[in-house]
């Protein structure tokens, strides 16, 4: 039993780093420039798609015809030769097996354009304009995002495979001194949760310790005020909206291995990382990290067969009912701030 | 009261109470093409005949569905004398012609089902009544065709099932205008189950985790039944949540459950997302109760192997039909499409063209659209030549009993469609089952004529 | 001697935020039909008063007696049902709605209490309301606006708006929370006029005021707060003449 | 009642025409059959409840699918164990889902904003995720809940009357497929489009738009806020719950997936699309996504190609390329663009524009009772 409870424990911790990761953007993009943004699921989509690319262009092939031999479905045989390979031997062969890790590389500057072009070309005429109409432009470039990818990459999940070194399960409970092979864990996984605590931290730090980030964090209390100091505010709130969707992004590429991509896991994301940052507090970071985390380990726990005997179904629902429990309990969530968004 | 007294006491209806409401002219326009004009539902009076296709081409399985949109229009093209023919030649025994259907030409109208039975529902009777549909073929889910067999059962017009594996389509919710090529969670349990037993041996422990909804739950019961039957025990059954993303919390309490075979009972996304986290859990590198822990997926796709990527690999499911297959109906099929689209025809492609084509010679050999006597043709059907050997069109339940493939992951594939390698075809006697155990009613085969 | 009734009782109130001990031992009676003052510099504590009045703030200790009902943890709509209205210091109205909207709203609650489920009548048929609204528009010179959306109105003509929503209710206790600010000497003169208007009609009213001209030209009574304090309390000349109220608050202004 | 006023009167006329004579106006656009125009009156219905909410008091319901389902549910319960006549069904349906409303409102309620938005949302994904799966034996999970022969419909056999063939919801004996299905709905929507003007129109409108405005100055007015909100949220729910038990007495199959977000997006999206809080605008914003849904994604390459007909060689088929993409399965896309065009140019949705444009053939102003631009119920 203690085995089942530690894993849980992991599993728990493994995917609130990950509700974590995703809401942490949102928020931070709600905290600062106070738009609901319902394209943030379509920036983690983008993200996991720089993934798909990468991989597409590292394994680029030559194809060359065959006219002597036939497919099995009667169209001549093509031949295929991977290009980088070809080209860089085995530093070519490293490319490809670390794709996913190195697709980052790409990201963070397409995510910050991308990030950039959308609060520049449309998000900004909506800083004044109400809440629904937010979510309704938000929500309506989410599905122009998704459509064109879709028209692209096509309906399927495609499938990203992890660097082979970081295949595999880590034999946590031998660590710890205990019985081997009884408690381990997916290599990947903790390669995630690690890269999900630097991420947090680092944008915590940088908000906390950039002077940068001092005049966010004074625009986030106080807009009006930082703006009569002089400060341009709003190219540094440009500059934070980059950067959510940079977040979103990274999340996105790391998480492909785990989740095979396909256009809509942003749509399947974005109710969730809601839940998660509200349950936080709209607007508050320390809010969406404690919600993501706890959110993830009630739901590990709630999804054991003991549990579930008890209450059937409760990991259908547990998401939905911690929210609105601990919405009752506490009206602006964990670490929210009073008049947020209650109009 | 009477299913033709219904349809006077509509006709009533509409005209009485209908010219209340519009005092104007416009009542017999609208419903000139209506009821009364034709003694059965879209009876084709011009020179060409409509198939409805019903296509999942937005959400999860659209792929599925631009497959089959594929194969209709191919179907639609040898119907017609167009393109090499295909199957046409192959069907045994066939009264098709290549000249249209009845010397009428084939035309199609499509419609997105979005895998939603509302919107497949409403796509249906748009093409019904809109369109002039005569039949309604296509879908890749089995709450789609369940919803659209109910309405077509209404409108009386047939419908040929697209990809749709639930016991329940031509069982409890079975209908009389509904007919299924595809195979079944039952058959899909006791073609795979011998040979599970040949690999792994008569002594395992089975863990289960089961796609928590109807379909999920007969998947389920299915392969228990049949492994249970091997001498296998379950030692648990965990049902998921349909659309679960990340699996993690399920799969650990596996590791030391005392299973040593897990059995995902997903299809579609959720299988695209749980075996390869089955995996990445070291679920497969692992060694229970003396054994090597293995992983069975008992409905697979080539669709889905493919989005599951490396992780399919050495696992055993079944399916109703794979390209690889090397009788002269599956060579000449996948010759047609691959010169066609460039690509192999999937299961759903195959089993929605076969759809069309049987179809058709059903109306040719009745000799007339009059579905009764259509359906007449198609129940107790006996044929071969379409990729699945000799196939038998069941009349009590509109079944087809065919042989079940059982494949595997390819473990050294030379394309990206050639993810699965067939194992064994397990033979239809050994899948055929008695009608009555999944209950049901097909209902008449009178049409209710209204069909507007 | 006969007592003079005494329609609101401040008891011994009590307000603390953390560690500030924002009122302290507030006592204050109104009177029936005065005009009672409350003034004081910044940060005094007037406004908290008034929200610990009204309902918006519960109060550490003490209570809050109108007419001889407890008002301490009523909601604020109950307390107004009781017959308490209350001007903003930034007007609240409704932007969106029509000026006639604006009046007729508190008309219909005085009416129909605090809940009507009245949703098949129609608001056209409600001519009785309507036309206590206009003659409330009139009284405040606004008839000629009637149609215009409410949020399009110059800020004095929201505050007088305002004001004849608070009217048109008849409150026996009218709570104005510095009805003048930020007005032309104009504005403020026609509302200081206004004010003297309802006056005769025997209305007890509390004001939060900065601005001495208002206060001394309505003034029955004035308290004044300092530090969470009351430090003086009596009538206009009483207060002028007092040296606590001169140091704390007259001296530094003047 | 009272009279109506003139223009109140004037919109419901015209309003009542437009929809009775949808199948002669439609019928160029290639909508005017059944299913489609009984789907228009469905979601008309549901947008303008939805409408009674949003519109008037400006909460936010992410959750009103759930509503709506809970309506078809009911409906086909009654159809099941009752009868199959619609009436029962019908008020069985509303009492249902008006007490489901009154349940989640009540607890919704207690919060605003968008924690008002978040609760709502979470009770609808949690009727869903359960209808799908532990309350199977109520919904009957993925593949619906259907009519069959066997069904008890004790109200029917105390009447001792027998269905032959498939069980078909009738009103007093009368089958209800196809236009009369329609024009059984049609009645529907043009009553609800009439409480909702009324309500519109009524002191206790004007409460609820009081709310939207300013809360604060409610709750000093001497209103309790609550039993308003309540109450809207509770006639919207009815709404809802009328439109879904329409949705299965047109077609008596009840399925989850009617109640998840994404459903209940879509009439927030319709309502938006149309002009919140304007009575017309949430219809218009519902016939138009319905019509997207049903006409755009059933245009193919063949279709486009004949279209494209007249254009020369390789004009024709790279325009049919390009517009392939926007069509069929692309119709998707061509919705998000529409959305997100009409949400920067017209923030009051399409009923913005409308007056826009009538404010240019009409530039000076009639009377003085357009007080404001923002969205407002055309009065």
């Amino acid at each position: 039993m203690f085995d089942v409870i530690f894993l849980q424990f992991l599993n728990g911790l493994d995917k609130g780093a990950a509700y974590a990761l995703i809401a942490l953007g949102l928020t931070l993009v709600f905290g600062t420039l106070g738009v609901v943004n319902f394209a943030h699921g379509a920036l983690f989509m983008l993200g996991a798609f720089c993934a798909v690319v990468v991989r597409k262009v590292l394994t680029m092939e030559t194809i060359t015809v065959d006219p002597n031999q036939l497919s099995p479905w009667g169209t001549p045989l093509e031949v295929r030769t991977p290009l980088v390979q070809a080209w860089l031997g085995d530093f070519g062969a490293v490319l490809v097996n670390y794709s996913v890790p190195f697709s980052i590389l790409l990201t963070i500057p397409v995510m910050l354009v991308v990030g950039i072009a959308l609060e520049r070309g449309i998000i900004k005429h909506f800083y004044r304009r109400p809440h629904a109409e937010q979510i309704l432009v938000t929500f309506g470039l989410a599905i122009v995002a998704q459509e064109i990818i879709k028209s692209i990459f096509g309906p399927n999940s495609i499938p990203q495979p992890m660097p082979t070194d970081l295949r595999g399960t880590a034999d946590i409970g031998a660590w710890l001194g205990m019985q081997a092979g009884v408690i381990t864990y997916p290599i990947w996984r903790l390669v995630y949760f690690l890269f999900a605590a630097v991420v947090i931290g680092a944008v915590f730090a940088f908000l906390q310790f950039t002077t940068f980030g001092m005049v966010v964090r004074a625009g986030m209390a106080d807009r009006e005020t930082v703006g009569l100091l002089g400060i341009n505010i709003d190219r540094r709130f440009t500059i934070m909206f980059g950067l959510a969707a940079v977040v979103a992004g990274m999340a996105g590429v790391m998480y492909t291995p785990i989740l095979p991509p396909n256009y809509h896991i942003g749509m399947d994301f974005l109710v969730l990382s809601f839940v998660v940052v509200v349950v936080g507090g709209m607007g508050s970071l320390p809010g969406a990290v404690a919600a993501g985390f706890l959110l993830g380990i009630l739901q590990s726990f709630a999804s054991m067969t003991q549990v579930k005997a008890l209450v059937p179904g409760i990991d259908q629902i547990i998401i939905y009912l911690v929210a609105v429990v601990i919405l009752l309990v506490r009206p602006r969530g964990l670490f929210g701030r009073r008049g947020v968004m209650e109009a | 009261m009477t299913i033709l007294k219904r349809g006077f006491s509509r006709r009533r209806v509409l005209q009485t109470g209908m010219a209340g409401i519009l005092a104007t002219g416009i009542t017999p326009m609208i419903f000139s093409r209506g009821a009364w004009a034709q003694e059965f539902c879209n009876n084709p009076t011009g020179d060409t005949v409509t198939f409805g296709l019903n296509l999942p081409l937005t959400g999860a399985y659209a792929e599925e569905g631009a497959d089959e949109q594929k194969a209709y229009e191919l179907a639609v093209q040898h119907l017609n004398g167009e393109g090499d023919g295909g199957l046409l030649t192959l069907l045994q025994p066939s009264a098709l012609k290549g000249n249209g259907i009845l010397g009428k030409k084939v035309a199609f109208v499509t419609s997105d089902s979005q895998t939603k039975a509302d919107v497949a529902r409403a796509g249906a009777t748009r093409m019904i009544e809109r369109d002039g549909a005569i039949m309604v073929t296509g879908g890749s889910s089995s709450a789609e065709a369940i919803a659209v067999q109910g309405l077509c059962q209404e409108m009386g017009v047939i419908f040929m099932a697209g990809l749709t594996h639930s016991n329940d389509t031509t069982g409890k919710d079975k209908r009389r205008y509904g007919f299924r090529h595809f195979f079944n969670a039952y058959q899909s349990g006791v073609g795979l189950a011998p040979l599970l037993g040949q690999e792994y041996g008569t002594d395992r422990r089975a863990y289960h985790l089961t796609a928590d909804y109807t379909w999920g739950w007969t998947q389920e019961e299915s392969i228990k039944n049949a492994t249970e039957a091997l001498g296998w025990e379950t030692v648990q059954t965990v049902r998921t949540p349909l659309g679960t993303t990340d699996y993690s919390q399920y799969l650990t309490p596996i590791l030391n459950s005392g299973a040593d075979v897990l059995i995902l009972n997903h299809y579609g996304l959720d299988m695209v997302n749980s075996l390869p986290q089955a995996v990445q859990f070291g679920l497969r590198d692992r060694q229970a109760n003396g054994k090597d822990f293995q992983v069975v997926t008992p409905l697979i796709s080539e669709l889905m192997a493919k989005g599951a990527g490396e992780a399919v690999k050495g696992v055993f499911g079944t399916s109703n039909w794979h390209w690889n297959l090397q009788d002269p109906g599956t060579i000449a099929f996948t010759k047609s499409f691959g010169a066609a689209y460039g690509s192999p025809p999937s299961q759903a492609a195959h089993t929605a063209y076969v759809q069309a084509l049987l179809y058709a010679d059903a109306v040719e050999r009745a000799g007339t659209f009059y579905p009764p006597e259509v359906i007449k043709a198609l129940e107790g059907f006996e044929f071969d030549g379409m990729g699945n050997g000799p196939t038998l069109y069941r009349a009590e339940d509109h079944q087809c009993i065919k042989n079940v493939l059982v494949v595997r992951g390819n473990e050294s594939p030379t394309s990206e469609f050639d993810v699965l390698n067939i194992v064994q075809e397990t033979p239809r006697e050994a899948v055929a089952y008695d009608p009555a155990i999944f209950g049901g009613d097909l209902g008449p085969a009178e049409p209710a004529p209204i069909c507007a | 001697m006969s007592q003079p009734n005494v329609v609101l009782h401040v008891a011994d109130v009590h307000k603390r935020f953390g560690g500030l001990h924002a009122l302290a031992d507030i006592d204050l009676q109104v009177e029936e039909g005065q005009t009672h003052a409350i003034i004081g510099p910044n940060g005094a504590g007037k406004s908290t008063l008034l929200n610990v009045i009204i309902g918006k703030l519960p109060p550490s200790s003490g209570q809050v007696v109108f007419d001889g009902t407890v008002l301490t943890g009523r909601k604020p709509y109950q307390i107004n049902q009781l017959g308490i209205a209350r001007v903003f210091q930034t007007p609240e109205i409704f932007g969106d709605l029509s000026v006639l909207h604006n009046v007729m709203i508190p008309a219909l609650a005085k009416r129909d209490g605090a809940f009507k489920l009245n949703m098949f009548r129609s608001l056209d048929s409600e001519t009785g309301i309507r036309e206590e609204a206009e003659h409330m528009l009139e009284d405040v010179g606004m008839l000629g606006r009637r149609e215009m959306a409410a949020g399009s109105l110059s800020r004095g003509d929201k505050r007088r708006m305002e004001l004849a929503m608070c009217l048109i209710q008849h409150p026996r206790l009218l709570l104005l929370d510095e009805p003048t600010a930020g007005m032309s000497r104009h504005d403020t003169n026609t509302t200081i006029e206004l004010l003297k208007k309802i006056k005769s009609r025997g209305m007890t009213k509390v004001i939060i005021e900065h601005d001495m001209h208002v206060v001394f030209s309505l003034a029955d009574k004035i308290s004044v707060l300092a530090q969470g304090r009351i430090i003086a309390d009596g009538t206009p000349d009483q207060v002028r003449g007092n040296p606590k109220v001169q140091e704390a608050y007259l001296g530094g202004a003047h | 009642m009272a009279a109506m006023p003139r223009n109140d009167l004037l919109l419901f006329a015209g309003f009542t025409l437009a929809v009775l004579t949808m199948p002669i106006w439609l019928a160029p656009f290639g909508a005017a059959y059944p299913d489609l125009l009984q789907r228009f009156m469905i979601f008309g219905i549901f947008a303008v409840g939805f409408n009674i909410l949003f519109g008037l008091t400006g909460y936010l319901s992410f959750g009103h699918a759930a509503f709506f389902g809970v309506g078809s549910y009911a409906a086909v319960w009654s159809f099941k164990l009752l009868s199959l006549d619609v009436i029962p069904a019908m008020i069985f349906a509303i009492i249902v889902s008006g007490l489901f409303a009154l349940v989640i409102g009540y607890i919704s309620l207690r919060r605003s904003g968008i924690y008002f938005s978040i609760l709502t949302l979470a009770f609808a994904q949690m009727s869903y995720n359960m209808a799908y799966s532990v309350l199977t034996p109520i919904t009957n999970g993925e593949t619906g809940l259907q009519l069959t022969q066997s069904d008890p419909r004790h109200l029917d056999s105390a009447l001792a009357a027998t269905v032959v063939g498939q069980p078909i919801p009738t009103l007093l004996g009368q089958s209800l497929g196809g236009f009369s299905g329609f024009y059984f709905c049609a009645g529907f929507l043009i009553i609800a489009f009439f409480l909702a003007q009324r309500i519109t129109g009524s002191p206790f409108g004007m409460m609820l738009k009081g709310i939207k405005t300013n809360q604060t100055r409610m709750h000093y007015t001497g209103f309790n806020t609550k039993p308003y909100t309540l109450a809207a949220f509770v006639i919207s729910g009815m709404y809802a719950g009328l439109a879904g038990a329409l949705l299965a007495v047109t077609d008596p199959l009840a399925g989850a997936e009617r109640m998840q977000w994404t459903a209940s997006g879509e009439v927030v999206l319709m309502t938006i699309l149309g002009g919140a809080g304007t009575l017309v605008g949430p219809v218009i914003g519902a016939w138009l996504i319905k019509y997207f849904e049903n006409i755009f994604s059933a245009i193919n390459d063949g279709i486009l190609r004949r279209f494209f007909d007249f254009l020369p060689d390789g004009v024709d088929s790279a325009m049919v390329t390009v517009a392939s993409k926007f069509v069929g399965e692309g119709w998707f896309l061509t919705l998000g663009l529409v959305f997100v065009i009409i949400v920067i140019f017209l923030p009051g949705g399409i009923m913005e524009g409308v007056r826009r444009i009538a404010h240019l053939f009409n530039r000076a102003p009639k009377a003085p009772g357009k007080a404001n631009p923002q969205p407002q119920p055309a009065e």
